[in-house]
């Protein structure tokens, strides 16, 4: 920190020359220490709002860990390791991607309204409004629109192709949507450059990505369970049902409350700056950081909402308390909330969570009516519960509250229902309709033309084994091994009986050995 | 945030004319409103930092709950683990709206009475000076723990209607009331209490993170759950001596061990609120309350560390194995002991502390042995009894600088009694042990007696013989092995193929 | 905060009478104490933030320990799960005990001399300026980590007694003198130095978060360890053909992975210790140390990713299948190596820092296998290996702008040999791989070998083959089906008894 000590005597001699010309001398001295304390609160400013960023992002990153674990327990034990690679490559390959270009589709300003075009790999970065942790922040994003993905295709997807849609999906598909809503340059931003011109004179309100991250996951992995086809046994030869269920409910937990530890990065950390004050200077409560609790306070009461409506209108179908089903309900409520938690009224949340946990049921019927086979339910969830977030984002946005988020255009669009008129609803209607066009358009084909080339679905023996035996080396459990038979603990066999029926010991050299 | 200028010419042409045209005012005026806005501008970016503060420590708080349900799915058999962990998210949700609803408003809800307050339902005029989100964020995360340590005790046994009800009930009236008494600034036994105020024994109650607000309110309402249950089938044989039921991972307990310990570190320094105020000269490096939060995070710490060595060689004396299970149950202990004292006591304390909770852990689990009570997490034990004696310890080992910067305001308040600071404290101590035992089993133990009458509480010893997860969640938690040509779908098959042909042997 | 106020009439009737009465000096008195009194807060204010920011790494950098135990249980058979787990959590308990007793003291009392410091034990007359509480928190759990990585290299086949004297005496002792040397002001190889002593060659040991300190110095210890105690019964066959003794979770491998990944951050960017300075003028958005901090984040993440991708395809090649044990041993090994050179190199570097070390890494394992070697975490090779190659590339890439940020006051030192900085950065780097090699090898080996010699290194062969978990620590981890009808309390049985009879099917 700069030297502020202020000398007496050297400002009191120039005052006492006050009536004289030196009076000038006195105001600089004054003014100059005046400057300095300004520009330290900057630089505290800047430091608080990084503070705050950071670890923002690296609860985001928690959320990662949080997909491995839900992933890895809602597939069977016979694709653990599948899924669990996957996940890792999603971050791994995703921070290369973003960082060469990535990011720089998404936020390289100045550029047009469809694509940015500058900071490839970070190059003039930092420079004011785009440092280090936003890049960051940014990325954690992305890959979590990667990993939900990941979830509708699982158990069935070839390892290559999962590689170059992961790819294309954070290195282009994605930055291309946050540019559009969320960057100032973008075509449909509510925080546009102030003298560009709003969608509908609004913009879109996604505020940490209902949209933006979570249609857009929720769409791509669509489009290829779609294009995959059901699991072998998902659906009997009478079309009815099957649940294959995940081997660990625990797991499905732990990753379920990872999620939600990681949102408190994803919706409040949105706000990326916390240092800003709304009303007069000087107030206790008017200013991003009440801003920054609210949002923490909606997005925790929608979850809640959404997990008990889930917990009594499951049990009143199928007449058990399904804990895999209240994670689900719980997150559906995330991902709705996602759109509107800055913008809404904590009430408004406890709406949105009922009403997401109906759509994600809803949704889940229709996917069995369909025969369309998602073990994550990935594509209801984020995709239906997304879509819903959009909307009510629409409906709710309360006046004051946007105005506070997205400031410098008074009396611009807010909620429906809160008397804002249709505007803001007009425009979020076509994000949603903008983005299922746009991921249709892009990873459709993607998924399509892998799927023609034979890249996509790995075949019938391979799903009947396993991907863990076939591709990843071995089985992922190992609860007993075999050198100790001839030891005090006797007892157990194994409890992957595939194992023991190997495959195809060509391909698992290592795990031939041991067994 | 807005950047001030400062004009040279502008102040220059007022500081000339001032003497001679009595301008002064202007440029004093000037110079006033600049440095107005330098300290109202310090007051924001102070209100931030405390903000981001809390709302971290808030989310660390939250962590628990993940550290929770693991530690109660590794403890409990593996037939019940989808049960223990509904009631753990559960927890969460259902404490989120009640607490939401009306928890909140009954524990802060200001200015009140000292019993119950009553303002600010479903955040009603929130945020308000000193009331903003995120500190009902923070205080959810409390509440939900609170619970979160009850169904522990009556884990493996309880109708899932029973826990929704007495989570609820808990979560939404008994803490709140409780955290009202000794935290809020209304309430009869908090030590920060207004300043208009008299303190109890003019000392209050420095139970600074909730030894007893939280971990006592938990253990004893545990308590009286398990005791009207009684013990799970085969507990206990014939002839009543012990068996032990042991849980099904170990992996997982010391996962929810660890998230714990991780979470603890949001939940003692964290109850700070704020971390930025000076306690002496301002501007000097060391004497604030950011000083204060990193010594209670060192003292949680020791206090853990002490405790979970103490149990290790205890424990190993008793049983001649070295027992993780045992040792992460001694970490805790030291935790939820160390809570009420944490941020008023000196780093060496916090390991007699720690070294003393292991042994009431240890002393707490035979009594429990000896008189069949029969609780598979040890909750009642562990947070109850560890948690009483935190209580205690806060008022034998407070230190009298410490207790004035936590609680400014009130010059020569008292402090621990081994610290010379007289038996005033401790005497408001003791009197919280006994009113949260009277309370909460005035309110707890009633509605689990209600429960129990109303043939509500407890499964029948089929479902329990059989297991919750497959009598009352659908299936089990596990399915590492599949019949590869059949039916993967098969519901109500166990886990194991193996346990099947067991049954058939 | 106290909110400074200003009265204008106050300062006009001190500016009125200022040039008349020679009063001036009481209005530049009023002035300047108003321009103080901002000046301090502000400095209140940055102590608070920086704080918190310390604090929350540490919380991060201690999450790397649940992270260890996660990787080193799911990388571990099924039947030594629970000594695993166990040492991990003591490494967290005896090391918080050993560390605030002495270990602080030894690594960073001042003043002291350049090989080892001599105050702050037991944390006496801390908080003083420049060592506060959160400081030795975050050392704390530095040191935690150390040992954390030498407790996977002799897994599974060492008696616990061992395990106990090894991590206290290198938390207590070995890991603090290095990190004297390196890290302490007063420390002979330190590049933040106190500016009247020269540095090492000029330029001092650049070891930002630690790759020599803390990964070196666990993987050497590691090394030695698992040297002496030899392979694992079943490791090598009688040719000497390697055999793989897989891990018995890949789950937890991955869950351990990510939760280090996540405590990462808190080790790197964390050790800049402050995130409140500014490098250029002040007011600048981005010429400061929050810009630093997030480079530093940014490095870690793209050395980690491209270590696990390179990984990933080169095991490929090899083996033919993906392989997810060995990417995210590869992810760890890119962030062992980047952690030296984080916060002065670019982040283009860091991709080739990763990449190379993934090399190093395979390297490293092929040579272990040549000279049967067993290490079941990989850790001497992946925190040796990688880390020493950490320490190099950051003697190579070191930029000289980001040098002289974040090692302020010596204009003109030294930077990267390929970033045109000369060679003595290198040679001071060389210097500190010699020197951690030769120390952790004459106080480490040393303790390992005596050991050995009274026979308290490695269990018995029935033992080993029998598992830890069953002779030393009262039953298996996972206890997933039982015999309803039997004793529950059957320590030795193993998992599943069905599975058994699917055996006999």
């Amino acid at each position: 920190m700069a030297d502020q000590t202020c000398s007496i005597s050297g400002l009191s001699a120039l005052l006492s020359t006050a009536g004289s010309a030196n009076a000038t001398g006195a105001a600089q001295y004054i003014c100059s220490q005046l400057t300095t304390a300004a520009l330290i609160t900057a630089d505290l400013t800047t430091a608080v709002d990084a503070t705050f960023l950071l670890f923002s992002t690296y609860l985001v990153f928690a959320m990662q860990l949080g997909f491995a674990m839900l992933c890895a327990g809602s597939v069977r034990a016979k694709n653990t390791l599948n899924i669990l690679l996957t996940n890792v490559l999603d971050a791994s390959a995703g921070a290369l991607f973003y960082y060469l270009f990535g990011f720089a589709f998404a936020f390289g300003s100045p550029s047009n309204g469809f694509i940015g075009h500058h900071f490839f790999a970070l190059k003039s970065v930092p420079s004011p409004g785009f440092d280090y942790p936003y890049f960051l922040f940014q990325w954690a994003f992305a890959i979590a629109a990667a990993g939900i993905t990941s979830g509708s295709i699982a158990e069935r997807t070839q390892f290559v192709s999962y590689l170059i849609y992961s790819s294309f999906l954070t290195g282009f598909v994605y930055p291309i949507v946050s540019h559009w809503f969320w960057s100032a340059d973008g075509w449909a931003a509510a925080n546009r450059n102030p003298n560009d011109y709003l969608l509908f004179g609004s913009g879109v309100i996604d505020f940490a990505g209902s949209g933006v991250v979570h249609m857009v996951g929720g769409i791509a992995g669509l489009w290829a369970a779609l294009i995959e086809g059901p699991r072998i046994g998902r659906f009997d030869h009478n079309g009815r049902p099957v649940a294959l269920r995940g081997h660990s409910a625990t797991l499905v937990v732990l990753g379920s409350f990872m999620l939600w530890f990681g949102w408190y990065g994803f919706n409040p950390g949105s706000f990326v700056t916390i240092a800003k004050s709304y009303g007069p200077v000087g107030s206790p409560i008017n200013g991003q950081w009440s801003a920054v609790g609210r949002t923490a306070v909606t997005t925790t009461i929608a979850g809640c909402t959404s997990a008990l409506t889930t917990l009594f209108g499951k049990r009143l179908q199928t007449g058990h308390w399904n804990v895999i089903d209240v994670c689900n309900g719980l997150l559906g409520g995330f991902a709705a909330i996602t759109a509107g938690c800055a913008v809404v009224e904590p009430w408004a949340a406890v709406i949105c969570g009922f009403v997401a946990a109906w759509v994600l049921i809803g949704f889940n019927r229709l996917a069995e009516r369909f025969q369309y086979d998602d073990p994550l339910e990935a594509a209801q969830l984020h995709g239906g519960c997304g879509s819903w977030g959009v909307l009510f984002a629409g409906l709710f946005a309360k006046k004051e509250f946007v105005e506070e988020a997205y400031p410098g255009r008074p009396g611009r669009p807010y909620g429906l229902f809160m008397g804002g008129g249709g505007r803001l609803l007009a425009a979020n209607v076509v994000q949603m309709l903008v983005i299922a066009g746009w991921v249709s358009a892009t990873m459709g084909p993607l998924f399509f033309l892998l799927h023609k080339m034979g890249l996509l679905r790995i075949s019938a023996e391979d799903e009947l084994a396993g991907l863990d035996m076939t591709n990843h080396g071995g089985a992922a459990y190992v609860y007993y091994d075999e050198d100790s038979s001839g030891g005090g603990s006797h007892g157990g066999g194994f409890m992957m009986k595939g194992i023991n029926s190997r495959v195809d010991p060509g391909l698992t050299p290592t795990s031939s050995i041991e067994v | 945030m807005a950047r001030q200028t400062c004009s040279a010419p502008a102040l220059a042409a007022l500081l000339t004319a001032g003497d001679r045209t009595g301008n002064a005012t202007a440029a004093a005026e000037y110079i006033c409103s600049k440095l107005e806005a330098a300290a109202l501008t310090s007051v924001d970016i102070t209100t931030a930092v405390d903000t981001t503060y809390l709302l971290f420590s808030a989310y660390m708080v939250f962590a628990m709950q993940l550290g929770f349900a693991m530690l109660c799915a590794g403890s409990v058999r593996a037939k019940n683990t989808m049960n223990i962990m509904l009631t753990n998210v559960l927890d969460a949700a259902a404490g989120g709206l009640f607490y939401y609803l009306f928890g909140f408003a009954f524990a802060f809800g200001c200015p009140s009475n000292g019993f119950i307050g009553r303002y600010f339902f479903a955040l009603k005029s929130i945020p308000s000076p000193g009331f903003d989100y995120s500190y009902f964020l923070f205080q959810w995360a409390f509440a939900i723990a609170a619970a979160g340590i009850t169904s522990g005790s009556i884990a493996e046994r309880t109708q899932f209607v029973a826990y929704l009800i007495y989570s609820s009930f808990l979560t939404g009236f008994v803490y709140p009331v409780v955290s009202h008494w000794f935290w809020s600034p209304d309430g009869w036994g908090a030590a920060n209490r207004d300043p208009s105020a008299s303190l109890l024994f003019g000392s209050g109650v420095i139970d600074f993170a909730g030894s007893g607000v939280v971990h006592m309110v938990g253990g004893i309402a545990g308590f009286w759950g398990a005791l009207i249950e009684g013990p799970r089938i085969g507990r206990f044989d014939h002839n009543g001596r012990p068996f032990a039921l042991r849980g099904h991972s170990a992996t997982l307990v010391v996962l929810g061990s660890f998230m714990l310990w991780f979470g603890w570190y949001g939940f003692n320094p964290g109850s700070f609120i704020t971390i930025v105020k000076s306690y002496g000269p301002i501007g000097s490096p060391i004497h604030g309350q950011w000083s204060a939060v990193g010594r209670a995070a060192v003292t949680t710490t020791l206090a853990g560390c002490s405790a979970a060595l103490t149990t290790l060689f205890g424990k190993r004396l008793q049983t001649g194995h070295w027992n993780v299970f045992d040792v992460c149950n001694g970490l805790l202990g030291g935790f939820a002991a160390i809570t009420a004292g944490c941020a008023v006591v000196d780093p060496w304390a916090a390991i007699i502390c720690g070294f003393v909770a292991a042994w009431v852990l240890i002393g707490c689990n035979k009594l429990a042995e000896r008189f069949h009570y029969d609780d598979p997490l040890e909750a009642a034990q562990l947070h109850g009894g560890c948690g009483a004696w935190g209580v205690l310890f806060a008022a034998l080992f407070a230190k009298e600088e410490f207790v004035n910067e936590a609680y400014p305001g009130r010059p020569g308040r008292p402090h621990g009694l081994l610290m010379g600071g007289g038996g005033r404290l401790l005497a408001a101590h003791v009197i919280q042990i006994l009113v949260i035992c009277g309370w909460v089993s005035a309110t707890m133990g009633t509605l689990f007696y209600g429960l129990r009458k109303m043939d509500l509480l407890r499964i029948s010893a089929e479902d329990e013989l059989a297991g919750l997860d497959v009598t009352r969640h659908g299936g089990s938690a596990y399915v590492y092995d599949e019949s590869s040509g059949g039916n993967g779908g098969d519901d109500g098959g166990f886990i194991m193929k193996g346990s099947k042909s067991t049954n058939r042997v």
